[in-house]
């Protein structure tokens, strides 16, 4: 527990967990798992672990949060057209 | 329950949970204690087999069959996904207008792209030796032909991407997986058993399975993700409600 | 000190089952679902570390040179993290066929299923 | 023999991926018969690795068998208990399939293979599950069930119901999964294993149970209790067994909320019936209040159903309450009798959502208020669910009276009277829905309240609304209650399974003069309560003091997850005083 970079780590996932479940817009959520996805995969990396810290970029940076903006446009879109028609 | 109820609920619970976990944390061995007999035992089983990344080891050959029910569950999801965002019969496809993109980002796109495929096949390769292996690469290939719609537009991705194409080499790799594994027992020793010469250590072809089995994941995992992102972008950009025009 | 890891851990899991209970956007609360799961990734490779040791890869390592941290969470975590992907994926979907049937995602808003 | 064991989850899962790769070019028929054959060939291959699993089997896989007491691999466990319930859920998925013949809608274009293969997937994932030696294996084809389950749930992405009812199942039991997960994760730290057995010794070495071990046993049990849908982690079920397809819902409910009570049985043997696990008393403490708990609210809710399969989604919790508590109980007679009573609770519980499909299909509607008297001209279906409704009461000598009476003398004094009563009511509601429906006795109900989920307005599952069913359609429901009888009546087959489950030695279950008599008295109980149901539906009807009860039922996924994490601390409260007083 002597090394300072993984309680560095440590924190930043607390914190950018805890802001991902604070921000409550699913669109501003998705940009914050994909930083709470990159500091896992930091974390990942000074634990020693490049494989999972590798995944953990593919998917919990990039993959996931790619999902849930696909899922927000979707969701939006019918609401614009109804304030276009208007 | 009105949300304070449920807020009340949620904290009785949450609370009795937390004293649990924090309880059971100063119980637990010290964090970078020495004591991991089955890490240990899982170095020399990967080093006696010739596998150079002990993780790819413990992923493809001792603990394979993991990887055969991980491996099963992205192909269910994939297929659930695929049930799920089906065209309903009350919807319609609408082609996407083509979007002009600006000159930077179509030539960093393009010039991304390229370099994110070597990388994912590299990655992919390199399975058994470093880093890395056949689901960080098929993920990594996946999500780089996608730069295709941010640098050029959809249809350039569309032309690139036959679905169904994907979705029957999903399927192949899958089953490519699953007959290795049968083809131990075939072949007189067991299940998902390393039947194939180790090889020698540190090269590409070391480590007798494995670097089939990761090659199996990692066409598996490309079709897979490009299958689900396909889904979901097609949702997003080209399936409207209401009937066909 | 040596119980730290753990503990952010047990918060990380904490956080999301609040994110999840408190949503009001059925999307956010599938967001939330995999802020519980990352908790996961967490405990797993803090259980695995051993100080100062090196990854588990033997292709520029001779071995038994230097110790090596745990491979088998790496590898459980490995796992883990796909499933997380393909959970988010099969879950999303089911939301976006909520939209567009009930007209909302918001939890607050459906009232199909009661009593 | 036993290097068979992977194979039991490698043919499911090789039929499901050659059905999408070849599904484009495969006409619907071709594709639904292989998917039948692949999961017949799977239950035969279970039946013969059952027989052969005296003295139980095990397997290591890839063929790493240890050496010098140091395993590395994975181990498969071909007991008794797991293969019969692998064979279960096999033979379930068989008669789902075959009751699924021609009859859904039609399939995603191009994708004619989807839904056998999806079948194919759920019971690679339950065989997988129910032959797992090492806990996180068992997590992982856990969690290949449960999101094959999610879809399959979802299936009819038309309907607004199905796809809230499946969403709400996603996120509880992904969440239960996760908790599970991070127990593994307890017990590897503490243990450094992965396999059962070796998780056992390892706890037992390091001494006596502490706030860990407690914590990795609530966690564990969570997951596993979710998907056993124990109160209070149970609100997903109802909501989507009530929405799932119907040949969804006799898996479902049939065998895979089963096989969560199963892994309860399973990891507390294994794992932590050692000196440095739980306490027996406690484990009986936990599960025997969570069953009592189960079963009062599962039938309560059951009885006020107007949801056909609601009301049948209620009727399996009440049941799980039961068999949560014959766990419980610890003893080879108790789990003889648990045995018993899920392999009849199978085939009675699958026929009867077979007979709700054919209504649905027929008229559109599961409600047992709309449908009054319309199905007169359905007389097959109204024998098979009165025949459905006796056995679920326990009428002798059907598989589910001999269960329920075994497992009454095996926990025996006061719970006797609740074993009594959740049948009865249970069975009760099932037969007023059968005389109201089929035989329109008794006045037609008026539409009095509002809150609750009616059944009106489903849309078929079929194409058309059928003005015929076909003869699958009955055959299939037909076969499952004559299984379920032949549990209990063909002689030598309650000896074999008290064999398969608690060894040669223990005494073998069976039937008793006061195991036919409650057996028949819950019967009678259960037709006075549905003739005075019908005839006098007032004091029977909706009363005030169930309406807290029913609100807690809010399909709201924010509340199911504050009653999860409220669920978890119970359990472990419940199981504390051993380990805290030890």
């Amino acid at each position: 527990m002597d090394d300072p970079l993984i309680v560095v780590a440590l924190v930043l996932v607390a914190v950018s967990a805890t802001a991902a479940v604070a921000v409550r817009d699913p669109a501003r959520q998705a940009l914050v798992l994909a930083v709470l996805g990159t500091v896992l995969a930091v974390l990942f990396t000074v634990l020693q672990a490049p494989d999972v810290a590798l995944s953990q970029l593919a998917v919990g940076s990039a993959l996931t949060p790619l999902l849930i903006m696909l899922s927000v446009r979707k969701v939006r879109r019918p609401q614009r057209k109804k304030e276009a028609d208007r | 329950m009105t949300r304070r109820t449920r807020l009340f609920v949620a904290a009785l619970g949450g609370t009795g949970l937390a004293v649990l976990l924090v309880a059971a944390c100063f119980c637990l061995p010290r964090f970078g204690g020495a004591q991991h007999p089955y890490g240990d035992r899982v170095v020399r089983a990967s080093l006696a087999r010739h596998t150079a990344n002990t993780i790819a080891s413990v992923n493809f050959d001792q603990r394979a069959f993991d990887t055969l029910g991980e491996m099963s569950i992205l192909f269910a999801s994939v297929l659930g996904t695929v049930v799920l965002l089906r065209q309903t019969r009350d919807e319609h496809r609408a082609a996407p207008e083509p979007e002009q993109v600006a000159v930077p980002v179509r030539r960093f796109a393009l010039l991304v792209l390229p370099v994110a495929v070597v990388t994912g096949l590299y990655v992919i390769a390199h399975g058994q030796l470093s880093p890395g292996g056949g689901f960080q690469g098929g993920v990594v290939l996946a999500t780089a032909l996608h730069l295709l719609y941010l640098g050029v537009d959809y249809r350039a991705l569309e032309r690139i991407r036959p679905v169904g194409f994907y979705e029957i080499a999903d399927a192949l790799a899958a089953s490519a997986y699953l007959v290795l594994g049968l083809a131990g027992l075939v072949a007189g020793t067991a299940f998902l058993a390393n039947f194939l010469p180790y090889g020698t250590f540190n090269t590409l072809s070391s480590g007798g399975t494995v670097p089939l089995l990761n090659a199996a994941i990692g066409m598996e995992v490309a079709c897979a993700v490009v299958v689900l992102l396909a889904r979901f972008l097609d949702q997003a950009v080209e399936i409207e409600k209401g009937g066909e025009k | 000190m040596s119980v730290f890891p753990y503990l952010v851990a047990v918060w990380v899991f904490l956080v999301g089952c609040y994110g999840l209970v408190t949503s009001r956007n059925l999307i956010h609360a599938v967001g939330c679902l995999a802020v519980c799961q990352s908790s996961t990734y967490v405990l797993l490779l803090a259980v695995g570390y051993r100080d100062g040791a090196t990854a588990p890869v033997f292709s520029d390592l001779k071995p038994g040179s230097r110790p090596v941290v745990d491979p088998v969470v790496q590898a459980l975590a490995l796992t883990d993290v796909v499933v997380g992907a393909t959970v988010t994926a099969v879950l999303l979907a089911l939301v976006l066929q909520i939209s567009k049937l009930h007209g909302t995602v918001d939890p607050d808003e459906l009232s199909e299923l009661r009593g | 023999m036993h290097h068979l064991l992977p194979v039991l989850v490698a043919v499911p899962l090789l039929g499901a991926t050659l059905l999408v790769a070849a599904g484009r070019h495969l006409s619907r028929a071709v594709a639904e018969t292989t998917g039948c054959f692949v999961a017949a060939g799977t239950a035969g291959l279970a039946i013969a690795l059952l027989l052969n699993s005296s003295p139980p089997m095990t397997d290591w896989v890839g063929g790493w068998t240890p050496r010098g007491g140091e395993g590395v691999g994975i181990v498969l466990v071909g007991d008794g208990p797991g293969l019969g319930m692998a064979a279960l859920a096999s033979l379930l998925t068989v008669a789902a399939l075959a009751y699924s013949w021609r009859y859904f809608d039609e399939p995603p274009r191009r994708h004619a293979g989807s839904f056998p293969a999806l079948m194919l997937l759920f019971q690679g994932g339950m065989c997988g599950f129910a032959i797992a030696g090492d806990l996180f294996d068992a997590f992982v084809f856990f969690e290949l069930m449960s999101v094959v389950a999610y879809a399959l749930t979802g299936h009819r992405v038309e309907e607004p119901k199905a796809v809230q009812g499946a969403l709400s199942f996603g996120v509880l039991n992904s969440l239960g999964a996760y908790a599970m997960l991070t127990g593994i994760a307890l017990l590897y730290a503490r243990t450094g294993e992965l396999a059962m057995t070796k998780i056992g010794q390892g706890l037992d070495r390091h001494g006596g149970p502490d706030a860990l071990t407690l914590a990795a046993f609530a966690l564990v049990l969570t997951g596993l209790l979710v998907k056993a849908a124990a109160v209070p982690f149970h609100f997903w079920l109802p909501d989507a067994h009530a929405v799932a397809p119907t040949p969804v819902c006799m898996l479902l409910s049939g065998v895979m909320v089963e096989l969560g009570a199963y892994g309860v049985w399973r990891v507390y043997r294994t794992v932590f019936s050692g000196p440095g696990g739980i306490p027996a008393s406690d484990l009986e403490r936990a599960l025997v209040v969570l069953g009592v708990l189960t079963a009062a609210v599962g039938a309560v809710m059951c009885w006020y159903q107007r949801h056909v399969k609601r009301l049948l989604a209620y009727s399996t919790v009440a049941h799980m309450g039961l068999f949560l508590i014959g766990i419980g109980s610890l003893g080879a007679e108790a789990d003889d009798g648990v045995a018993l009573y899920i392999l009849g609770h199978a085939g009675v519980k699958a026929a009867l959502f077979a007979c709700t499909g054919v209504l649905l299909d027929r008229y559109g509607s599961v409600d047992e208020h709309a449908l009054h008297g319309r199905a007169r001209e359905l007389r097959a279906v109204a024998v098979l669910y009165v025949v459905g409704a006796l056995s679920l009461a326990g009428l002798p000598p059907f598989g589910t009276g001999l269960g329920k009476a075994v497992l009454e003398e095996a926990v025996g004094g006061p719970l006797t009277v609740l074993f009594v009563a959740v049948s009865a009511v249970t069975a009760g509601a099932v037969l007023r829905v059968a005389a109201r429906v089929f035989f329109g006795l008794g006045s037609r109900p008026g539409d009095e309240s509002s809150y609750e989920t009616t059944g009106i307005g489903e849309e078929p599952e079929t194409r058309h609304r059928l003005s015929r069913a076909p003869g699958t359609m009955t055959a299939v429901p037909a076969v499952l209650l004559v299984g379920a009888l032949a549990v209990g009546a063909v002689p030598g087959f309650a000896t074999a399974v008290g064999h398969a489950v608690s060894g040669a030695a223990a005494p073998s279950p069976h039937w008793t003069l006061a195991g036919v008599l409650l057996g028949l008295t819950s019967t009678l109980l259960a037709l006075a309560l549905a003739a005075l149901a019908v005839t006098h539906p007032k004091p029977l009807g909706e009363s005030s003091w169930t309406v807290p009860l029913r609100r807690l039922q809010s399909g709201h996924i924010g509340d199911y997850v504050a009653w999860l994490l409220v669920g978890t601390t119970l359990l472990a409260a419940l199981a504390a005083p051993g380990i805290l007083g030890g």
